[in-house]
């Protein structure tokens, strides 16, 4: 492993080199940039696979490896080193990133075909790639950090790709503000919990803060406040209720990055920083708590707002939060949860990379169209669409044996774990995530089939649609391919645990509260049933071009849940409200308070002037009178003083 | 030993005499003298050499000793007040003076066209820019009160011209004067503080003629009363030119009337002063003092970082929205300083350097905008859509912004987590509340950054604007090295960090109560 | 039995030789040919007070060591009368060049005569004949002369005298302005009629001195002992209430005298008027000595009283020190608030010059004999500041001129008739651009008197606080410092005007003030001209505020601002006083240790 | 009689002569208190010179007489030409310089 390590920093290093030569070489590159960023990405690939071969051949003890590059920050106290750690877990990530990322990459080859600032986009995805493995690779909270915030800063430059030149332009921009500043509130969780950690261990590193000692050290107190900011921190980043509200409007991006940031990487970088912290968490289990109910109610959330979008990607945005939602939800569990949370984090990681670019390919086929409204019958002009969309529907159904399944199915029996001492848990959480794999399979039905089935086109004019090219579908294959069969190379016989166990550390295994078939069941009924319901109403069914009125929940699911309404009273009108204050504060209170002074003295001038009358006798007098007054006081003090 | 601070200090002086006297001698009806349009290029060069000076002061300099003042120079200078020339930094005073030394050339670069082909306002503005480099040079190396005082009014005038004369505001003549009654009130009050110190370090038994030497001074104990009303004095000097809330008012207005290089060196450098001095006097000399004020300062520094992000939103002027985000930072600066922990002082003298780089680049990248409207407008509402037309300028502009709202990776945020990790753990009562309150910062950061870039870059191009030329070859020299400068501080920030950390370990031990006297007094009573 | 007194000539020398050249000059007049005369007279009156300052600094050594008392005390020679008597010397120098400057115009400031109505056709003779009052210099002498001994005597009388010699001859000054006649002769009167009245002030406070104690002088002559004022306060004599209430009364009308011409409030009136009125080389002339003699008078008298007073009773001190505080702080007060109203430059120098009266006697009250020595750097900090400012309002005037003529693109004094002073401040709006140096001169001039660092003012004002604080007046130092806000505002305010307004009559931007507004007047002389129709009805009317009654300003004029070129030692002496200024600033070490020296009062 | 009259004389006069000042209009009589001042003052040199037995006040009260002369040649010839060219004595006309 010592004699490959050298290259981990190549990891990043090709991506940000490669991002630093298509964002500064200006025209120049416009011919050729878009394949440099392929390299570029291709390249940390195949050292990621490298890495990775290399760590299975390690014995399971030594498969944590911290990589010191240089003293990063070492002041007051705070010495953090920039260093990578390479364990199963960041590897796990590498993987994702890198090769669903060169997938993309190559996708957008023809995606942004047309696009006149391709090389500009090339620069930007490459510039998430490195954030994106600097996040999990860093070996600090601090260094997260950075990854954490650069893959914030890619994903509101490529969500606000298009915020010049086209007639939504500027909403594009806003909703790229949007995510960055919802992203940054929960920034301050992470903030804070470094804060919190450093007055409570004196370190960042994960080295220092993550052991046992350090952990232990931790006043429960401490680590729930630890657990909870780095929660929020997490809620910001992977779109977790209450902090949702960016992601669907994310999608003002081009496709490509919907698949390869908000839904298969960077939105879970919330649960890898869970995972991260487990020890933390585990410390807290108030905190574990908080973050199970967040998991559940994103669950929730997210499905139900799926199922009343007409619009794929958000539909499919909103898929993307409530899936996340499961991760969250396991990742609350503790070590039991932990490793299925990953688990399907990364099979999540195929099937809806998989499911976006597919709908980038009908999008690009119908002419940018989204509304799913207008799609319908296209099996027959997009084949291998349709099929890989298919293998990505099955896999999120968790169909067995696709690979959903597997980690689907593993975190479900973890909500069924009994918790100790609060038996309610694991009934809640277990049927609300049977319940979120009834609605999945619902709306993931409709969007297939209303955009795959039907009986008719509901097309507009001037529709054409034909498969794309290449460079796009082969992608889509290998995406459909990880879909279907990753789930079960990983999963039979607890591989993937296994894998993780040397971070995450052994579950103690225990049963749930019902028989395992038995969860296995109800829960494929339970999916069945939601996908035939679906499919009668949106495939045997006629889809109506104009959505019907709907019921009040289908109203507010498609509002999502009044989320930005919420956000709008209870957030923005008062701080706005308060901004107003201060600004009219500051210009009537404090800049008048000061130009008080100023005023005053004139005026007292003003007013002294008159008493430089002119007049000669007046002088005179008030010489005489300053003589008398003074005269009258020295004699009032010193006169009767003397005569004592 | 060659005199490296000296030689950084007169060099400009020179500099500005030739130019700026020569630039007395003309006038705009006069016939036109020798050396017409030298002006620039002199004092380019000039500021150049003052660059390869400074090499050759952090050469000198032994990082292995950074909290001690080094490259110290002690004259008597006017004995009979008991001041004297004495010079000297610390790794804190380097970067500050490396600071102002670096941003110089920058901003003479940056307002090569500013004023246009008139030869008396070029030659006057080159030469004040260099006289106010002296002084700011001085400023940072001053070991003398008395000393540090003199500069720190003299500076304004220089700023003072600066403003008044070179601004594109209307208001501009209004702004100089507001500025320079804050600063000069903040500073009269200062010297009543000054001149407290005099007869109290006689009275203490200090030498007569050089009473005023900060490390003859800060070895007296003053007294709790007068110590606290002393730094009453020093710190609303400072805490005026830092700016502060509430004493800030004077700020925006600067910034919104000042030419964008006049408001870098006077936001970027200059006001550093506010929170150097802070660090290097009112700690040293009034360390009960600045633990008794702690909470407060600390308080108001915290609402001076929320109360200049809320503001900064409001904005609808560029310019005075780029100095209202510095009435944030300068908060950030002053909460790492007064909660007294090694890691928040580190950070607040490293986020002295990085605000300088930050805002320097956008004030001058802001600057390059507003010089490209018709109309010179600085109304954020008159742009739109510009990253499609300029867009160097509009990556140049987000990088700044960026950095200005301390992304990770770039310097401005090393500085800022330090702080606001440091602060967290502070010994002043409440710091971690105040800490924690000041965190929502980061938030309003991002508004204020992103939502004007959205304003200016985003949309469809306004109308008229849809030619402007993107940023030109000598525009790119200019702000090159700041960013750059942002970034590998930001990677390898270990370079600035070696000349802050021992300062900033001395300050806080300066500050933190007595142990070692507390422990004397045991084995006393024990014996 | 009369014995001949033995005298130190040599201690008298400087006070000889200005008195003396002003005698002669006098003699000048008489017999020197009308043509060379003025040349006569500027030679001998700067020889003569060059001559002065090189006895000055002959017996400076000698004196440091061991001061002298000459004719039993008249003339007491202390360093710290000395000192004073050298910054007069070089004050008086500095400001003759001003007042002998004729500049490109080829006129100086003084009527050619002045007893004659303006207006009249006799005037109008004079003026084109080329008369020229050369007695202004040998007033000037006497005037300067008086000063010097006004500051070196310990004896009540010849404080008196001196008064005397140095008054009258500037209320004759002040009554000799060639332009703005009215307003000059109005300033003579109005500061005789005061000044007459202050001198009585103080002869009758020193007639009641001389009541309690028998004598005039404080220590009394050397060869009387146990007579003079403090021997009497220390013998005892003091016990009897009558007596106290003498010697009370009589050192506060003494203290009202010289506060009167220090231009303290409330006996300040006088000092803006006549600062406006007089012709401005006086003006200079005046505020920068006068000031001088009288602190330093003041300052001596009220350390000899303090030294007497405060062996026999603290308390009253405590009350004396009180009285100089109330009536710095209201000096300061008035000077620097109605002086952030004014819209007149020279008025609004004058209001400085209260306000600086003010921040002296926040050094003087300290009673301190080590802070009253830097009283005298702070003398001659502002000395030099207000020649140099006076200088430069010389030379700034208002000009005629006929557009369409072509005139006005040509050099100044050429064309276009070049009238008075253009004293508002409005119309040194864009002084930077016509005349950079003289502004920057007038800047630095502005920077000292606000005092700021690296400008003589700023040591000087520190000095000032210092006296204060080390007299334990703590809260006087504050209230000094926040006084010395507002001044800077106001000093501000014309330097903003000077240096970024652009000027109203600018080619690049015509905003001229045309005649129309007006009529039958330009602005810079309608005010004084009507004003003059009230008194005086039709035989002054509008020419009698200029001798130039010939020119009248007609529709299609306009009044310009100009700078006119110096002829010479004007320059010198604006030149001096800014390098000085700076000088006194950065190294002010070697005349700090000069005036250390200078700390003695005690003969 | 007792010396002490003379000194309250004194002041009385010089009561007098600075009302005089203070509430008259034409510049001659006011400069005639301002003598009246001045010859109040004489006559308390010359009292107080008495009550000391020393003739130094006798003569002092030489000196101010000369000084009140000297005093006159000015102030009158300031007087006579503000006269001549206003054709008024009145201090209260007087007053262009105020403010």
């Amino acid at each position: 492993m010592n004699d490959v390590i050298g290259l981990a920093p190549w990891l990043v290093g090709f991506p940000l080199i490669g991002a630093a030569i298509l964002l500064l070489g200006g025209k120049a590159t416009d011919r050729w940039g878009h394949w440099l960023g392929v390299l570029a990405s291709a390249a940390s690939a195949v050292i990621g696979f490298i890495l990775m071969f290399r760590m299975i051949g390690t014995p399971a003890e030594e498969r944590s490896i911290d990589h010191h590059l240089w003293t990063w920050l070492s002041a007051g106290g705070l010495d953090v080193d920039l260093g990578l750690r390479l364990d199963p877990l960041s590897l796990t990530f590498v993987m994702l990133v890198t090769f669903v990322g060169t997938l993309i990459h190559v996708y957008s080859v023809a995606y942004m075909d047309h696009d006149p600032h391709r090389r500009r986009f090339f620069g930007y995805l490459n510039l998430f790639v490195a954030a994106m493995l600097t996040l999990v690779l860093a070996d600090s909270y601090l260094l997260l950090f950075v990854g954490w915030e650069g893959v914030g800063l890619a994903s509101y430059l490529l969500i606000g790709f298009w915020d010049t030149g086209r007639p939504s332009a500027r909403e594009n921009a806003v909703a790229a503000k949007k995510a960055f500043v919802m992203n940054r509130i929960g920034d301050m969780g992470l903030i804070a919990a470094m804060a919190l950690l450093f007055a409570g261990t004196g370190a960042l590193d994960f080295g220092t803060t993550l052991s046992d000692d350090a952990v232990g050290s931790l006043s429960e107190a401490t680590a729930t406040a630890i657990g909870l900011c780095l929660l929020l921190a997490a809620c910001g980043k992977s779109a977790q209720f209450p902090l949702q509200a960016w992601l669907g409007d994310a999608m003002a991006g081009p496709t490509p990055v919907s698949a390869l940031i908000h839904a298969a990487t960077m939105v879970t970088a919330g649960v890898y920083l869970m995972v991260r912290s487990g020890p933390i968490l585990e410390a807290a289990p108030t905190a574990q708590l908080v973050v199970v109910i967040v998991g559940a109610v994103t669950l929730l959330f997210g499905a139900v707002v799926g199922t009343a979008k007409d619009d794929i990607k958000k539909a499919l945005a909103a898929s993307t939060m409530s899936q996340i939602g499961y991760m969250m939800l396991a990742a609350g569990l503790g070590p039991a949860g932990y490793a299925f949370a990953i688990f399907h984090l990364l099979t999540h990681g195929f099937f809806k990379a998989g499911l976006f670019l597919g709908a980038g390919s009908v999008m690009h086929a119908m002419g940018d169209q989204t509304d799913m409204r207008r799609f319908g019958g296209l099996s027959r002009f997009l084949p291998i669409t349709w099929i890989t969309m298919g293998l990505g529907w099955l896999a999120i159904l968790g169909i067995p044996p696709f690979s959903g399944f597997w980690s689907k199915d593993g975190i479900i029996e973890a909500a069924f774990m009994p918790v100790e001492g609060q038996p309610w848990r694991a009934w809640v959480f277990g049927s609300v995530a049977v319940l979120g794999a009834a609605i999945t399979a619902f709306y993931m039905t409709r969007l297939f089939f209303m955009t795959f089935g039907g009986r008719r086109p509901r097309w507009t004019e001037n529709q054409h649609p034909h498969e794309s090219s290449p460079l796009m579908w082969w992608p889509l294959v290998f995406l459909g391919v990880g879909s279907a069969a990753l789930g079960a190379v990983l999963g039979i016989g607890g591989t993937f645990v296994t894998w993780l166990e040397p971070v995450v550390g052994h579950a103690e295994h225990h049963e749930p509260v019902l028989p395992v078939p038995v969860i296995i069941t109800t829960t494929l009924v339970v999916v069945v049933l939601g996908a035939l319901l679906a499919f009668r109403m949106y495939a045997v069914a006629l889809v109506p071009e104009e959505a019907p009125r709907g019921s009040v929940l289908t109203r507010a699911a498609r509002r999502d849940l009044y989320q930005d309404t919420a956000n709008e009273t209870l957030v923005l009108k008062p701080a706005h409200g308060v901004a107003r204050l201060v600004q009219v504060g500051d210009r009537d209170v404090v800049d008048r308070g000061w130009s008080v002074l100023p005023q005053a003295v004139s005026w007292f001038g003003a007013v002294f002037r008159k008493a430089q009358s002119g007049y000669v006798r007046s002088y005179a007098a008030g010489m005489a009178g300053g003589v008398l007054v003074i005269a009258v006081v020295v004699w009032l003090v010193v006169g009767l003083g003397g005569a004592q | 030993m060659f005199p490296w601070l000296t030689a950084l200090i007169a060099w400009p002086l020179v500099g500005a005499a030739l130019v700026g006297l020569s630039a007395l001698g003309l006038s705009r009806t006069g016939p036109a003298s020798a050396g017409v349009g030298l002006a620039r290029p002199i004092a380019l060069l000039f500021s150049l050499v003052e660059v390869g000076l400074l090499v050759g002061a952090f050469i000198a300099f032994d990082t292995g000793a950074a909290a001690e003042h080094q490259l110290a120079e002690t004259y008597r200078w006017i004995p009979q007040i008991g001041t004297s020339y004495a010079v000297g930094v610390d790794g804190v005073g380097l970067l500050l003076v490396a600071l102002s030394v670096v941003l110089v050339p920058l901003v003479l670069l940056a307002a090569w066209t500013e004023q246009g082909r008139d030869e008396v306002r070029l030659r006057r503005f080159v030469g004040l820019v260099l006289l106010l480099q002296a002084f700011m040079v001085a400023v940072f190396c001053a070991r003398d009160v008395f000393l540090f005082y003199v500069l720190f009014e003299a500076m304004l005038i220089p700023a003072y011209f600066l403003i008044g004369g070179f601004g594109q505001g209307a208001g501009r003549r209004k702004a100089a004067v507001k500025f320079l009654m804050f600063s000069l009130g903040g500073g009269l009050i200062m010297l009543a503080a000054v001149v407290s110190l005099y007869f109290l370090g006689i009275a203490a038994g200090i030498d007569r003629s050089q009473v005023f030497l900060v490390d003859e001074l800060a070895a007296v104990d003053l007294g709790t009363t007068a110590e606290r009303l002393m730094f009453v004095g020093f710190f609303i000097a400072f805490a005026i030119k830092a700016p502060m809330v509430p004493v800030h008012s004077w700020l925006p207005d600067v910034a919104g009337n000042a030419t964008p290089g006049t408001s870098t060196l006077l936001i970027c450098v200059l006001d550093k002063v506010g929170t150097f001095g802070m660090l290097t006097l009112c700690l040293p000399l009034f360390p009960e003092a600045s633990r008794w004020a702690a909470p407060l300062v600390i308080a108001l520094a915290v609402i001076s970082v929320l109360y200049g992000a809320i503001m900064a939103i409001m904005q609808t002027d560029l310019l005075r929205l780029v100095g209202w985000t510095s009435v944030s930072h300068f908060g950030f600066i002053i909460l790492g300083i007064f909660t007294f922990t090694p890691l928040g002082t580190a950070g607040s003298s490293f986020m002295m350097l990085n605000h300088g780089l930050a805002t320097g680049a956008l004030f001058l990248v802001a600057g390059f905008l507003v010089s490209r409207h018709p109309e010179k407008s600085q109304k954020i509402a008159d742009y739109s859509g510009l990253r499609s037309v300029t867009p160097v300028l509009a990556g140049t502009f987000l990088v700044a912004g960026l950095a200005t709202l301390s992304l990770p990776g770039l310097a401005t945020f090393v500085s800022e987590i330090m702080v606001l990790v440091g602060a967290f753990g502070g010994s002043p009562a409440g710091s971690a509340g105040w800490a924690v309150a000041a965190v929502p910062g980061v938030v309003l950061a991002a508004v204020y950054v992103l939502l004007t870039y959205q304003k200016i870059f985003t949309g469809a191009p306004a109308a008229g604007l849809e030619a402007l030329p993107d940023l030109r070859l000598r525009e790119r020299v200019v702000a090159a090295p700041l960013v750059v400068g942002l970034l590998v501080l930001g990677l390898v920030p270990g370079l600035a960090l070696t000349y802050v950390d021992a300062p900033a370990e001395q300050s806080v031990a300066l500050t933190s109560v007595d142990e070692p006297a507390d422990d004397a007094a045991q084995t006393g009573s024990d014996n | 039995m009369f014995e001949a007194p033995e005298i130190d000539w040599l201690a008298l020398a400087p006070l000889i030789v200005v008195l003396g050249a002003g005698v002669v000059g006098v003699l000048v007049e008489a017999f020197v040919p009308a043509r060379a005369r003025r040349m006569t007279q500027i030679v001998l009156t700067l020889a003569a007070l060059a001559g002065g300052f090189a006895f000055i600094a002959v017996l400076w050594p000698q004196i440091v060591v061991q001061p002298v008392q000459v004719v039993g005390g008249s003339v007491t020679l202390t360093p710290f009368a000395l000192g004073a008597q050298g910054i007069i010397a070089v004050l008086a120098f500095l400001g003759v060049l001003v007042v002998a400057d004729r500049t490109a115009t080829g006129q100086d400031a003084f009527a050619p005569t002045a007893s004659a109505v303006p207006g009249t056709s006799y005037e109008d003779l004079a003026r084109r004949s080329g008369l020229e009052q050369t007695e202004i210099y040998p007033l000037l002498l006497f005037a300067a002369g008086g000063m010097m001994l006004f500051a070196s005597t310990d004896d009540l009388i010849v404080m008196f005298i001196a008064l005397e010699v140095l008054s009258l001859p500037l209320y004759v000054l002040c009554a000799t302005a060639r332009r703005r006649r009215l307003l000059s002769q109005e300033a003579a009167a109005k500061y005789f009629l005061l000044g007459a009245f202050a001198s009585a002030l103080f002869i009758f406070g020193v007639a009641l001195i001389y009541g309690f104690a028998g004598s005039v002088r404080f220590f009394g002559d050397p060869s009387r002992p146990g007579v003079g004022v403090l021997p009497a306060i220390q013998s005892g004599a003091a016990q009897g209430e009558g007596m106290s209430v003498l010697l009370v009364a009589g050192v506060l009308l003494v203290v009202v005298g010289l506060l009167f011409k220090v231009g303290a409030v409330p006996f300040h009136a006088w000092t803006p008027d006549v600062y406006t009125g007089a012709p401005t080389p006086i003006t200079g002339f005046m505020a920068a000595c006068t000031k001088v003699a009288a602190v330093a008078a003041l300052v001596q008298v009220l350390y000899r009283v303090a030294i007497g007073v405060q062996t026999v009773d603290p308390e009253i001190m405590r009350q004396l020190q009180m009285v100089i505080v109330v009536v710095a702080v209201l000096t300061m007060a008035v000077g620097t608030i109605v002086g952030s109203v004014q819209t007149d430059v020279k008025r609004l120098l004058a209001y400085s010059s209260i306000a600086h009266a003010g921040f002296l006697l926040v050094g003087v009250a300290g009673f301190n004999s080590q802070v009253q020595a830097s009283t005298l750097f702070y003398l001659l900090a502002y000395g030099i500041a207000t020649i140099g400012a006076f200088g430069v309002v010389t030379l700034v005037r208002e000009r005629r001129v006929t557009p369409g003529s072509g005139e006005h693109n040509g050099p100044v004094g050429d064309d276009g008739v070049v009238l008075g002073e253009a004293t508002e401040i409005a119309q040194w709006a864009g002084l930077g651009r016509k005349a950079p140096w003289l502004t920057a001169a007038f800047a630095l001039f502005l920077l000292s008197m606000a005092g700021i660092p690296l400008t003589a003012g700023f040591i000087a004002k520190f000095g000032a606080f210092t006296g204060a604080a080390s007299g334990g007046l703590w809260w006087l130092a504050v209230l000094g410092v926040l006084a010395s806000v507002v001044a800077v505002a106001f000093y501000l305010r014309l330097l903003v005007v000077m240096v970024f307004q652009r000027a109203q009559d600018d080619p690049a931007e015509p905003l001229v003030k045309l005649a129309e507004t007006t009529p039958g007047a330009a602005p810079g002389e309608a005010e004084v001209s009507t004003s003059g129709d009230v008194s005086t009805g039709a035989t002054a009317g509008a020419g009698a505020t200029a001798t130039l009654t010939t020119v009248q300003v007609t529709t299609a004029q306009r009044i310009e601002v100009t700078v006119v070129r110096s002829r010479g030692p004007a320059a010198v002496a604006i030149a001096v006083c800014a390098v000085a200024t700076v000088i006194l600033g950065v190294f002010p070490s070697p005349v700090l240790a000069l005036v250390e020296q200078a700390s003695k009062f005690v003969p | 009689m007792d010396i002490t009259n003379y000194v309250v004389l004194a002041a009385v006069l010089f009561a007098i002569g600075a009302t005089t000042v203070l509430l008259r209009r034409n510049a001659i009589v006011v400069f005639m208190g301002v003598e009246l001042m001045l010859n109040a003052t004489n006559l308390a040199f010359v009292t107080f010179a008495r009550l000391h037995g020393d003739l130094t006040g006798q003569v002092l009260a030489f000196f101010v007489m000369v000084v009140a002369a000297a005093e006159v040649v000015v102030g009158l010839a300031i007087i006579v030409t503000i006269f001549r060219t206003r054709r008024s004595a009145s201090v209260d006309d007087v007053n262009l310089l105020k403010g």
